[in-house]
């Protein structure tokens, strides 16, 4: 169980989370729907350890304090994230990325079978394992992302919108891998604007505005609520 | 006038390019002379009276903007009685002119250059005293006139210069005095300062097929040469260096494989003075005086110190005085002639340990030199 | 020919070793080490004291001095480097900021020598011995420095490209901010590869005891050469600057072997330029990007 | 505008006033006003280009250098201003030329290419006269005091200074900032950006050419290792990006107290002068983080703050 | 109607791959074409080329019949191609109205001073900045800086815009006044070419639609018939989008 409690953080003045409560149980995929700025891609940060919350702020894996944990320590901790904008390794290949991914002591014993896995979900990285992941195009280095991450063998795979700048037909395909990452046991934490499609694989989801949560349900319930319709799937989804 | 002290400035490489040199030849005898004249109660003036020492020093960064200013400072800021020059022939030259408009006398000792005589006449009260490039390299085509007309060597010379003020005056110089000598110079390139491999060139040197290898070079070259010619197994029978040879961290180094290497300088090892001189340069600084520029550094000073005692501190006198007076010092009796030293040792080579003076032959303490040099011991 | 091939490279191999620390410590902890000259004759010094008081071998020394320089580039990482680092996180200003502290550094180096060595020229006779090779006649201790720098090189390289420890060391070097992510402590690691830069450097400075005259105020003409190196073989690239290394060494023998020795450094640079302009990353660097 | 009239009338007050120095001070002060202001002009000059573009340059003794030989080559030929001229226009040709071929490089590449540059000419330099004058040192006997030479270098400081200001004004700075951010975007915006790089790149180094022609008298004597030390590139440097390369008064806020700083620890710890040099460099990199005219910056926002506050 | 821009046979090599190979199409004065394809199927590649950031290995690139293959970035802007980029690129040492006024100050009639600030803080309001032109465009959301970054490219007065993913990561309200955005913009006569992933803006902005597939076209025509071919479906879309 993944867990925040009055989570908060400041940029300078700016409070840009405001006493944050959300939890994520082993297997369970649960999305953050906001607009642009609401926070979101603060709070993955925060829960990596990227970002220092405020005092007064509780962040624990099962029970356990994980605040204040040096950020390198988080992933061995079983907590993996794709960030906004990638943050891949652009001047090693795409073998050496995820060589990298599984870094973390915790990612070693599987480490073969990882390979294959993600191989397998993203034939076009199989293809390309020595290209410079720099001169990849954008969609191939969000491939390259998701899969390191995968690499770590996270217990909690949090997902800084994946969709972004992806054809259509991998969206279709990522989820569908994410699905199948999600029924290995592996805890989602899923930021994104795809409203349609994260919700149609998630259990849970929370509604974020301006730092804070301002609603929370059932994936089901939040597809038919009006006020998602209104705000995240609009008349554009007609 | 309640005078309490001699106010001496100089400034001095303490850092930078030249620190290694000025280091050796010139701070160090600054240093020995200063505590010698206060240890003695002072510098003496004529009315008998002494006063001690006051140093005002300043290091120059090895930097000819910083060393022009220092001068300046010294003279116009700090009012000191007298200025001592600072080490290298570039930087004699930029501050000869704020000595010759502030009055002060210039006793350049590390400064090598032909020009001495036009210099003389532009700033009178500057004075030079190691000699032109041309007084060397004639002494060495001297000596090796000599070991030709005695069958110890061939004709034929392999010269390389370093391409800095030194090494440019004693190659042009050398090339004149050589063809002059008869002598037929086979190899003759000049590298940049810097260069720490000479394997090309001493192979090179070593095909030509020349008898005698000459190298008008700087300290960090002496050493590597002395050690690449080693490993080349490369032996001429004549084997002549610049700057370092007299060092003695050089002697420290190679210990008796210096046996019969030839330089610029040299001692009369008989010369008492000197000997002295050397013991007592050793004890103060913790390390021997270079067999060269050192000596002579510390007879200029003697000479500003003798001449202070005839004059007093008036700097227009005791320029007079250094121009045409004759002083004893660690060199025996010494007189300027137009402002510049004659009486100097061109050409020393290592013998037995000593660093002996071989030319001018005639002069009174010269040794033979011993040609031809001994291979290097088999390793 | 061939023995002036020979002799170009053992020039070289003392180039190759001077500039792989350095690489290091630009090209993956980031650090523009302008004192980098100053620690390898720093080291020179300790092999000096070592074999002159108290008769340990410069290779026996090489025990001594090595984890010494190793503790202080450790030190000296954590203690000026680090904060450096960490406010550039905000300002972005590493570059300029280790320019001008390691400037500083350079001067207490500097200033520390000169006071415990004083100014004068420094040098000992060790392993002087002509050995053949190849009808080349080389001196033993430039061949030991070649070798080690080979050796070095080498193990670096495969160390670097091959193993999951030397990928994360590339890593931090390539984007240090995602460097948590998978995993790595990113001032752990800048800072082990700052002091291997170091330990390097003092293997540089111990082995060029051995045959070059140096004093104290000698390092930024290390610094430069390397730098030049570092920067024509590529950026963090130690294959790069070990070639780099020995065909500068290959091309100054030729050059004054049969051109004029007068045009040895003008060589170099000039094919130093020529390289850039044809390679602006260098022989073997990644496409220019800042 | 008045403001902008007060600050002109301002800096013409001011430079009367600077001018006027040397007439109450003895040779060591002028030497140290000549000093500082030279430093002032390769400083400004030297962050006219490296400033906004980020291209930092090692070549600026290149430069240097070039004009102290031409005047050490010519003084006996030519008139003094034909000498400054011939200078000018070398050191602009040299300039376009590497500006050129530089064109391709960035970041430290360029850092060190220039340094390579600069070693390069002195090469080339000391083997031309090696080779083929036969000498290596030359003698400049010219009739110019130290307050002429002040005068010089106070005029092209002046000037470098009055040119940086108008480009911050121009269209051309703001190409410079442009391309200084993201060369990318300013070649999509329509930014010849070769054309400005090679522009600013001749005036900055025609304008330290200038300067090393003018300090040249100075010496006496002039060889190669002397004008073309790379310790002035180095200080050069160190000066604008300690004042603020990025400001007008940046480079010359940076020059003014470190020359100080190195006169005066030289003249009363010059056995130690290095390592407090170096302990005090660090510290200010510690402390004045952003160079010494934002720091400043910094501290009187913060007190207006407080004064507001209060 | 004429075309602006005339592509044939364009093709772009990197190394051993061939990123862009042999494509051609044309794109009328006035019209919103869409460019799809696969990740790494070479859209960006083929926009580069167009501005001039990357040289084509060969083939033809012409606007208004004026050959620019290969041109320098400011010579191709000066002809009238302004565009945004895949990862915003902002000028992060200047405010957002500078960043702006860099577009204008540098564009063939140019605007400087007074004039300059006018226009920009109008281009501004244009994409929903207005007001907020003394702001650090470091400090604005991501969002907000791809707003910033299409008020630069439209400073230049373009003929053609070429816009690379400028709607992505836009939530579906935002994507809304995004497409708003463009269609204005389309009915002022501008001509655009844009990358997008996102289908509902394809259909709702483009009358006409070219397929890329690792580097070759394969499809072109009106927007509706282009996303049903099978083709396009099988690489490109996935069963679920048709
Ligand atoms: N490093 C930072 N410094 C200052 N402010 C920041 C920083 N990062 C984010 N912010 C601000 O914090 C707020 C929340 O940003 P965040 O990136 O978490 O939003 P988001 O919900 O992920 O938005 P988006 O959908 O655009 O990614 C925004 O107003 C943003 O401007
Ligand atoms: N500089 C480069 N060097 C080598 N390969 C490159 C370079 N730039 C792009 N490529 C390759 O060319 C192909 C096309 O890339 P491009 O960026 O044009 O794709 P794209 O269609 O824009 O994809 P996306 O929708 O993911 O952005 C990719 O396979 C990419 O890896
Ligand atoms: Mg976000
Ligand atoms: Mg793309």
């Amino acid at each position: 169980m993944l867990e925040t409690q009055n989570l908060s953080l400041r940029y300078g003045r700016h409070l840009a989370l405001n006493g944050i409560n959300i939890s994520i149980a082993e297997g369970e995929t649960v999305v953050i729907l906001g607009a642009n700025g609401a926070g979101k891609s603060s709070l993955l940060k925060a829960i990596a350890g990227l970002q220092k919350p405020e005092p007064g702020s509780v962040l624990t894996l099962d029970g356990t304090t994980i605040l204040g944990t040096k950020p390198h320590l988080i992933p061995e901790a079983g907590i993996a994230l794709v960030p906004e904008g990638r943050g891949v390794f652009g001047d090693l290949t795409v073998e050496e990325n995820l060589l990298l991914g599984a870094n973390p002591r915790r990612a070693r014993t599987s480490e073969a079978e990882r390979h294959g896995l993600i191989y397998d979900l993203f034939p076009r990285l199989a293809e390309r394992r020595s290209q410079l992941v720099r001169t990849m195009s954008g969609g191939e280095q969000q491939m390259v992302a998701i899969g390191r991450a995968l690499m770590s063998n996270p217990r909690f795979l949090m997902l800084d919108e994946p969709s972004l700048g992806l054809a259509p037909i991998v969206v279709t395909e990522l989820f569908g891998a994410l699905k199948r990452v999600k029924q290995t046991g592996v805890g989602l934490l899923l930021v994104e604007q795809n409203v349609s499609i994260s919700l149609s694989i998630s259990d849970r989801g929370y509604l974020m505005e301006a730092g804070r949560i301002t609603g929370e349900n059932s994936a089901e319930a939040l597809k038919t609520d009006p006020a998602v319709q209104q705000a995240f799937l609009g008349g554009a989804a007609a | 006038q309640d005078r309490t002290s001699v106010k001496i400035g100089y400034a001095i490489s303490k850092t930078g390019a030249n620190a290694g040199g000025a280091g050796i030849t010139t701070l160090p005898n600054y240093q020995l002379w200063v505590h010698d004249v206060n240890e003695a109660g002072g510098l003496e003036l004529p009315d008998g009276t002494r006063l001690p020492i006051e140093v005002v020093e300043y290091d120059d960064r090895s930097a000819s903007e910083e060393v022009v200013r220092a001068v300046e400072r010294l003279a116009t800021q700090d009012q000191v009685d007298f200025i001592l020059p600072p080490w290298g022939t570039g930087f004699n030259l930029a501050v000869a002119p704020l000595f010759d408009r502030f009055g002060y006398p210039q006793l350049a000792v590390s400064a090598v250059t032909d020009k001495a005589p036009e210099f003389v006449e532009r700033w009178k009260k500057s004075f030079w005293l190691l000699g032109g490039g041309h007084d060397y390299t004639e002494a060495l085509a001297q000596i090796l006139n000599d070991q030709k007309a005695a069958g110890t060597i061939n004709n034929d010379v392999a010269v390389i210069s370093v391409a800095d003020g030194f090494g440019i005056d004693l190659i042009t110089a050398a090339r004149q005095s050589f063809a002059d000598g008869g002598l037929n110079i086979v190899y003759d390139v000049t590298y940049p300062v810097g260069t720490t491999d000479f394997t090309p060139m001493l192979n090179e040197a070593a095909a030509s097929g020349a008898d005698t290898f000459v190298a008008f070079s700087y300290p960090p070259d002496t050493f590597a040469l002395t050690q690449q010619a080693q490993v080349a197994q490369y032996n001429p029978k004549v084997l002549y260096m610049g700057v370092g040879v007299g060092f003695p961290v050089y002697q420290a180094n190679n210990g008796d494989k210096i046996e019969g290497i030839m330089s610029l300088g040299g001692i009369d090892p008989n010369n008492v003075a000197v000997m002295d001189y050397r013991a007592r340069h050793t004890d103060f600084i913790g390390q021997a005086p270079d067999w060269w520029g050192s000596v002579v550094t510390y007879a200029s000073l003697q000479m500003l110190q003798e001449a202070i005692r005839r004059q007093g501190l008036d700097r227009e006198a005791v320029s007079q005085e250094l121009s045409t007076g004759t002083f004893e010092t660690v060199l025996g009796e010494t007189k300027l002639e137009d402002n510049q030293l004659r009486t100097l040792w061109l050409g020393g080579q290592w013998q037995d340990g000593v660093f002996v003076a071989v030319a001018p032959a005639d002069r009174e303490g010269a040794v033979a030199p011993r040609l031809p040099k001994a291979p290097w011991p088999a390793q | 020919m061939i023995s002036t091939l020979i002799t170009g490279l053992v020039l070289g191999g003392t180039y190759a070793l001077v500039a792989m620390g350095l690489t290091l410590q630009y090209g993956i902890s980031r650090i523009m080490n302008l004192a980098y000259g100053e620690i390898l004759i720093f080291a020179a010094f300790a092999a000096f004291l070592l074999f002159s008081t108290f008769g340990i071998n410069p290779i026996l020394g090489l025990g001594i001095v090595l984890p010494a320089a190793f503790a202080c580039g450790y030190l000296i990482y954590g203690v000026m480097m680090q904060p450096l680092v960490t406010r550039s996180k905000k300002t972005g200003t590493l570059e300029v900021d280790s320019i001008l502290a390691t400037f500083g550094l350079l001067f207490v180096i500097q200033g520390i020598m000169l006071v415990t060595f004083g100014s004068n020229y420094t040098s000992y006779n060790f392993l002087n011995t002509g050995i053949n090779v190849l009808g080349a006649n080389v001196a033993a201790n430039r061949l030991l420095a070649f070798a080690l720098a080979i050796i070095i090189g080498a193990t670096l390289f495969f160390v670097l490209t091959r193993t999951r420890w030397g990928t994360t060391i590339r890593a931090i070097a390539v984007n240090p901010d995602a460097a948590p992510l998978v995993g790595i402590d990113v001032n752990r690691t800048a800072r082990f590869a700052f002091a291997l830069g170091t330990m390097l450097a003092a293997s540089g400075g111990v082995m060029i005891s051995m045959y070059q005259t140096f004093n104290a105020s000698m390092g930024v003409v290390f610094t430069m050469k390397a730098l030049v190196i570092v920067i024509m073989g590529g950026l963090g690239n130690l294959m790069g600057a070990l070639i780099a290394g020995l065909l500068l060494g290959v091309v100054e023998t030729l050059v004054a072997t049969y051109v004029d020795p007068g045009l040895t450094l003008a060589a170099t640079y000039c094919l130093f330029l020529v390289v850039l302009l044809w390679k602006p990353a260098g022989l073997f660097g990644k496409a220019a990007g800042r | 505008m008045t403001r902008t009239i007060l600050g002109l009338m301002l800096a013409i007050l001011g430079l009367a006033a600077l001018a006027w120095m040397p007439t109450q001070l003895g040779a060591y002060g002028v030497g140290l006003l000549l000093g500082m202001t030279g430093y002032v002009a390769l400083a400004s000059a030297w962050a006219l280009f490296s400033g906004p573009t980020r291209y930092v340059s090692l070549a600026t003794v290149a430069f240097f250098g070039i004009g102290a030989y031409t005047v050490a080559v010519l003084s006996e030929t030519l008139p003094y201003w034909a000498v400054l001229l011939v200078a000018a226009v070398i050191g602009l040709a040299v300039a376009l030329i590497v500006g050129l071929a530089t064109l391709r490089l960035a970041g430290v590449y360029f850092v060190i290419f220039t340094f390579g540059l600069a070693e390069l000419i002195r090469q080339l330099v000391t083997w031309y006269e090696v080779n083929v004058t036969g000498t290596l040192g030359r003698y400049i006997f010219l009739p110019i005091t130290a307050e002429q030479i002040y005068w010089q270098l106070l005029a092209v400081a002046a000037g470098t200074i009055a040119i940086g200001w108008l480009i911050s004004r121009s269209r051309l700075g703001l190409a410079l900032k442009v391309i200084g951010d993201d060369e990318t975007v300013a070649g999509h915006t329509g930014i010849n950006i070769a054309g400005v790089k090679l522009a600013l790149f001749a005036v900055s180094a025609t304008i330290i050419t200038l300067v090393g022609a003018i300090q040249a008298p100075r010496w006496t004597y002039v060889e190669p290792a002397i004008v073309f030390n790379p310790t002035i590139s180095f200080l050069t440097l160190i000066m604008a990006l300690l004042g603020g390369a990025n400001r007008l008064w940046g480079p010359a806020l940076g020059a003014i107290p470190l020359f100080l700083l190195f006169e005066w620890l030289s003249a009363n710890f010059p056995n130690h002068y290095s390592i407090i040099l170096g302990l005090l460099f660090i510290a200010i990199v510690f402390v004045v983080p952003r160079g010494v005219l934002a720091g400043i910056e910094d501290g009187w926002a913060r007190l207006k703050r407080r004064g507001e506050a209060a | 109607m004429t075309s602006l821009l005339d592509i044939q046979n364009l093709r772009k090599q990197f190394g051993g791959l061939t990123a862009v190979n042999d494509v051609s199409f044309s794109i009328a004065e006035g019209e919103t074409v869409a460019l799809l394809g696969p990740n790494g199927s070479g859209k960006t590649t083929v926009l580069n080329m167009i501005s001039g950031a990357l040289a084509p290995t060969s083939g033809v690139i012409a606007l208004s019949g004026e050959h620019i293959a290969g041109l320098a970035p400011n010579r191709i802007a000066h002809k009238g191609v302004a565009r945004t980029f895949q990862l915003v690129r902002i000028l992060p040492s200047l405010s957002v109205a500078e960043n702006v006024i860099a577009a204008l100050a540098f564009r063939p009639n140019h605007l400087w001073g007074r004039a300059a600030e006018e226009r920009a803080e109008e281009l501004l309001a244009e994409v929903g900045l207005g007001g907020r032109g003394g702001e650090h465009a470091n400090d604005l959301t991501y969002i907000d800086q791809k707003r910033m970054e299409l008020a630069r490219a439209l400073a230049a007065e373009p003929r053609l815009l070429l816009l690379d993913e400028w709607l992505s990561g836009l939530n579906p309200t935002e994507l809304r006044t995004g497409i708003d955005l463009i269609t204005a913009l389309g009915q002022r006569g501008m001509t655009v070419l844009l990358v997008e992933h996102i289908m509902e803006a394809v259909r709702a902005l483009c009358s006409r639609t070219v397929v890329m597939n690792v580097g070759t076209k394969i499809a072109d025509g009106p927007t509706a018939d282009v996303l049903a071919d099978p083709a396009v479906i099988s690489a490109y879309l996935g069963e679920g989008h048709a």
